[in-house]
């Protein structure tokens, strides 16, 4: 299915990742957003409801982010495709409703502009340490996707792809992005409306009596019916059946279908951008706007000839397993900055059995990393002849400066 | 000139002095008057406390020389809740802004009211987020124009005395940042008034509030308060939302004897 | 006939209404038995704790065609912040708040306790019809569940009432309950509240307080009419952007 | 942290909000990027710091992608306060830039960097209205500096101006233009 013309703001426009993310969420056929404020995801939601009456869609802003995610689910189960727009607290706030969405397998999108933390932090600067939160951050188990944008362009196009991968799966999708991102004002570039692929809802089309709420198709995702079109729903988040009746049998429940429908599926779902990895001895791996800052670090590298391979994560999760463990059967090592004291960096060291080392970079957040902090960390793998147990931690130049060197190498 | 000192230097943090409200705020006269009731009351300032939230009202608790708390978004009262059943002795005051306490916080100021916890609740109300850039607040009129709100505000408002009285508060008053002596008599009355108190502060918000919708800077706003407010005290509750630019009812409109928290607690106890 | 008495009051008026049961959905808190929710043949939702009002908020926007009743059984609370603001926004559902707070009343001679309030309850419950009343709601009633067609004919008026309604089932959960000397049985304590009852219709909201060994009043007490939140958005919509603004009316399909 | 691309151009602005701080950094990046066909970054202050009081915003141009987002060492530094001065003139590079208002900033020191100065809110105001002095400042900008082309600058500007103040922007765009060819003549 094609974009709604009427939807799609065509043309070159400049500006920032928040507004990019609102318009690519209107070209994706978004049409309900409950909100609340927070920064420094606010202008997405100012953009949104500034475009909204136009386009037929509805914006609430709630009373508080337990509302707001709420009135999303509704929304989505009215056939609307929907959304919330948040940061860390609000974001934490929403966790039970996450949950509740994954369990009755609503499709919705969150976009999370992430900032310093924890707790209130450091609402107006950037940070990355929400991305084991937007894993498991609910209880129980149950398997999201989040996509990591670096630039407005990118915050557009990746959430009309969150739209269409929380259609097919039936899941929700989040858009981690961050202050940085958020807040940076650069070119993009929105397509003609039939040149943006819209994933439809999922709807049943089999006679009526015959519906069985969480009867999967072949990909194990159920098809899904409106509210209010006569097929007796009952839906409950419960542990239930295909008929979505309560149950304790986790046999017969969905329980591992909320898992297996993306872990099956994760050739499909994971999108990795790599460059450079064939006959590369280090490999740098990141996400969001540290793959930017860390790509200035590997062409440096480059011309003083070291060979860097370079493997961004365009979904963390689900996480690219089988790539990683591949690759570190041949490199030296790898390098994970984030900005964060090392999140994303355990699942790196997972995939890579001991195979090879492993040297994060962390940073506490309120700003990005320096690229040239990545470059030693680069050099530092090509130098090394000793294989380390775990993760090395990279001291940054500024951390040098402030605590010393410590008895970090 | 050397020696003179702030007369306020004993209650604020004079080293976190410039504070950051914008020129015209009315959060530096809620301060104010908060300080000169505390004065008044006379009270042990060792057993008082101030707990914020989060916004422009929220960083109160940050200028303020006393055990003070700033929390999280819209969970002071809760958090002062703690405070006060942990250690009945203490005093515990809450200032926060309308969304803090209202929007966000809501249901914790309609519990915290139904048990008559015993706190004086000060709401300073701009009728905006002004923290956050100037979003649509619960307490924003019709049509006020605000950033989420960019074909103006078509919500009703919320009458925050009439949701503090129906809830089960046994104080409750509104003043503009206008009426600083009546205010700091109005704080000074609810403290020293076991159980759940409210005072409402009706505050401009040049920066964005008056400017998103042209009503000049906060001098302009002092004097519409000085020309439309009126003083009803007790006037039904009902009749106290504010419209749009419209007149401004304020007073006190509550002041009852309800049993606190504490001291049903005890009662029960005792039995 | 369904065992449960508030369940049976809304299938009586379902069958009596006149509105499409198709576009009929039951957000609900509390949980209710698959057997018991499909004779009434409506979609049902069964929310996570609070979010009752906040759920069926985005239902109704997302298709305003839908009748959208909402259960609540913990307004007393998670849920209250949502109550407050879809009264003030004057969003177009129907609360049904199953009010199974525990009172201590004069006949059960012990205090109650719960399994939370080992010392029995000191709190003060809502006066939930005045909570409604001044949050905004255009509709407002309470009554026990026994007054089964008294219930049933306040539903079926909020059914038909455009804005938000507020009707309090006082229901008391026997299974929450330990300790009732007198009263073991769930039907027995429900009868009891029935027999401690008044109906005092359009009484001042503000005197309908539980109290302490006086009566429950019951009745309808708040019946007028505000422009809900749909019909104030198209009305501010229309009115800025003239006829660029289709107003907004959602899947009708 | 030194910026290792060598085709950068580095802006700061400084001034008090409500100077069109911001919009001015909108406004070149979106000629920059979109006319010129560079890359542009732009950011800018947030919080209680972007209120009432100081204002800055930044902006990296660039031939290539812009990868670090922020200003390192900047090349231009365009201050419409004193404040906006002395809190960035420190960044600024060796032989780095300075343009500001004569009016509203007076100078500590002319060491290591080169300086322009326009009297850019008073031709404002006699055009009209105070509230363009940051456009006459980007006409000046753009002539000193020539870090984008007027021709980009004369299609960037009406798309991010209100219609009905178009005209009157293009009016100060060109007195701060030619003041700076004047100016540039001078020296």
């Amino acid at each position: 299915m094609r974009a709604n013309p009427r939807d799609v703001r065509t043309g070159i426009l400049y500006i920032d990742g928040d507004v990019a993310a609102a318009e690519g969420a209107l070209a994706a056929g978004c049409k309900f957003v409950g909100g609340y404020p927070i920064t420094p995801s606010t202008e997405a939601a100012e953009a949104f409801v500034r475009r909204a009456p136009q386009v037929g869609a509805m914006f609430i802003q709630m009373e508080d982010e337990l509302g707001s995610i709420s009135a999303v689910m509704g929304a989505s189960l009215s056939g609307k495709k929907s959304m919330t727009i948040t940061s860390g607290p609000g974001f934490s706030l929403m966790m039970e409703t996450i949950g509740f969405g994954a369990m009755l397998e609503i499709p919705f999108v969150i976009i999370n502009i992430q900032r310093g933390g924890p707790s209130t932090g450091v609402p107006t600067k950037t940070g990355q340490a929400d991305m084991m939160q937007a894993r498991w951050g609910s209880q129980g188990d149950y398997e999201v996707i989040t996509l990591s944008p670096d630039s407005p362009q990118e915050s557009f196009d990746f959430t009309i792809k969150a739209f269409n991968l929380a259609e097919k799966y039936r899941v929700p999708v989040m858009l981690m992005s961050d202050e940085c991102v958020g807040h940076m004002t650069e070119k993009v570039v929105v397509p003609e409306a039939d040149k943006i692929e819209i994933e439809p809802r999922r709807l049943y089309k089999g006679p009526k009596d015959k519906y069985v709420p969480f009867k999967p198709d072949k990909d194990l995702v159920p098809p899904m019916v409106k509210a209010g079109d006569g097929y007796k729903l009952y839906l409950s988040a419960l542990t239930h059946n295909e008929r979505g009746y309560p149950t304790q049998n986790i046999k017969n429940s969905s329980s591992r279908r909320l898992i297996d429908k993306i872990r099956l599926n994760a050739d499909d779902i994971i999108e990795i951008k790599e460059e450079g990895l064939e006959d590369a001895e280090v490999v740098v791996v990141s996400y969001g706007i540290t793959s930017r800052v860390a790509f200035r670090a590997i062409e440096q590298a480059r011309k003083l000839g070291i060979k860097v391979g370079n493997l961004r994560l365009v979904t963390v999760w689900p996480f690219p397993d089988k790539k990683i463990t591949e690759l570190s059967k041949k490199v030296k090592g790898f390098v994970v900055p984030e900005i964060n004291y090392g999140q994303v960096v355990f699942e790196v060291e997972r995939c890579v059995h001991g195979n090879a080392n492993i040297i994060l970079v962390p940073h506490g957040g309120a700003s990005v990393h320096n690229p040239n902090d990545i470059l030693t960390a680069i050099k530092t793998i090509v130098k090394d002849k000793k294989r380390y147990d775990g993760i090395l931690e990279f001291k940054t130049e500024l951390e040098l400066r402030i605590f010393g060197s410590g008895d970090n190498k | 000139m050397k020696n003179e000192t702030h007369p306020m230097e004993n209650y604020l943090r004079m080293d976190r002095i410039p504070h950051i409200w914008c020129p015209g705020c009315g959060i530096g006269l809620a301060v104010t008057a908060l300080v000169s009731a505390i004065e008044k009351a006379n009270l042990d300032l060792n057993k008082l406390c101030v707990v914020s939230g989060i916004g422009c009202t929220g960083r109160v608790a940050g200028y303020i020389k006393l055990d003070s708390f700033h929390t999280t978004h819209g969970r002071a009262i809760p958090f002062a809740t703690g405070i006060k059943l942990a250690n009945p002795e203490l005093k515990l005051i809450v200032v926060s802004g309308d969304g803090d306490l209202i929007s966000i916080g809501g249901n914790h100021f309609i519990h915290a009211a139904r048990r008559n916890i015993d706190m004086v609740v000060i709401c300073v109300n701009n009728f905006i987020y002004a923290m956050t850039g100037g979003q649509v607040a619960p307490t924003t009129p019709s049509p006020a124009y605000t950033t989420t709100s960019p074909y103006g505000n078509f919500e009703p408002s919320s009458n925050v005395p009439q949701i503090a009285e129906s809830a089960g508060a046994v104080y409750v008053a509104r003043w503009t940042a206008l009426h600083i002596r009546r205010l700091t008599n109005s704080i000074l009355e609810a403290l020293n008034k076991p159980g759940f108190s409210v005072v409402e502060v009706i505050s401009p918000c040049a920066q964005y509030y008056s400017r998103i919708n042209r009503l000049g800077d906060g001098m302009d706003m002092m004097k519409f308060y000085h020309d439309n407010s009126e003083i009803k005290h007790f006037e039904p509750t009902d009749n106290l939302s504010i419209g749009y630019q419209k007149e401004i009812t304020v007073g006190k409109f509550v002041d009852r004897e309800r049993p606190t928290y504490t001291e049903s607690f005890q009662k029960w106890l005792k039995k | 006939m369904n065992k449960n008495p508030i369940l049976n009051a809304l299938g009586e008026t379902l069958k009596k209404v006149g509105i499409d049961k198709k576009k009929v959905c039951i957000t609900s808190d509390i949980f209710y038995k698959p057997e018991d929710i499909k004779p009434l043949g409506v979609d049902f939702y069964h929310i996570h704790r609070g979010r009752s009002i906040a759920f069926a908020t985005g239902l109704k926007l997302g298709n305003p065609a839908l009748k959208v009743i909402a259960f609540i059984g913990d307004l007393s609370t998670l849920g209250g912040n949502h109550f407050v603001h879809a009264g003030r926004r004057n969003m177009n559902l129907v609360t049904i708040c199953i009010n199974n707070y525990i009172y201590p009343f004069k006949a059960t001679k012990k205090p109650v306790k719960t399994s939370f309030s080992t010392y029995s309850n000191f709190e003060r419950p809502f006066n939930m019809p005045h909570l409604a009343k001044s949050c905004g709601a255009v509709f407002v009633a309470r009554w026990t569940s026994l007054h089964t067609k008294e219930l049933s004919s306040s539903i079926t008026k909020a059914l038909h009432k455009s804005g938000f309604s507020a009707i309090e089932v006082i229901s008391p959960g026997g299974h929450y309950f330990a300790g009732i000397p007198d009263l073991k049985e769930e039907p027995d304590l429900i009868k009891f509240y029935y027999k401690n009852s008044e109906i005092k219709n359009g009484e001042e909201t503000m005197n309908l307080e539980i109290e302490f060994g006086k009566k429950i009043i019951v009745g309808e007490f708040i019946d007028r009419e505000r422009p809900t939140f749909i019909d104030l958005y198209n009305k501010r919509l229309s009115k800025v952007l003239g006829d660029k603004f289709e107003p907004y009316g959602g899947n009708r399909d | 942290m030194n910026r290792m691309e060598a085709t950068v151009t580095e802006i700061r602005f400084g001034g008090f909000g409500g100077q069109g701080i911001i919009r001015s950094g909108i406004i070149i990046g979106r000629a920059a990027s979109i006319y010129d066909n560079k890359s542009a970054t732009m950011n800018q202050s947030f919080g209680p710091e972007a209120r009432g009081g100081a204002c800055s915003s930044q902006l990296v141009i660039s031939e290539d992608r812009v990868l670090y987002p922020y200003v390192i060492r900047t090349d231009i530094l365009v201050a419409l306060s004193q404040e906006g001065y002395e809190k960035f003139v420190h960044e600024l590079k060796d032989n780095g830039k300075l343009l500001y208002d004569e009016d509203l900033v007076k100078l500590k020191s002319t060491k290591r960097i080169d300086t322009y100065s326009i009297p850019a809110t008073k031709f404002a105001e006699e055009l009209g209205n105070r509230i363009i002095a940051n456009v006459v400042m980007l006409g000046f900008l753009t002539s000193i500096t020539q870090v984008v082309s007027k021709e980009a600058m004369n299609k960037a500007l009406p798309e991010s101006v209100p219609e009905r103040y178009v005209e009157l922007n293009i009016k100060a765009f060109d007195k701060g233009y030619k003041y700076g060819i004047e100016q540039k003549k001078a020296k």
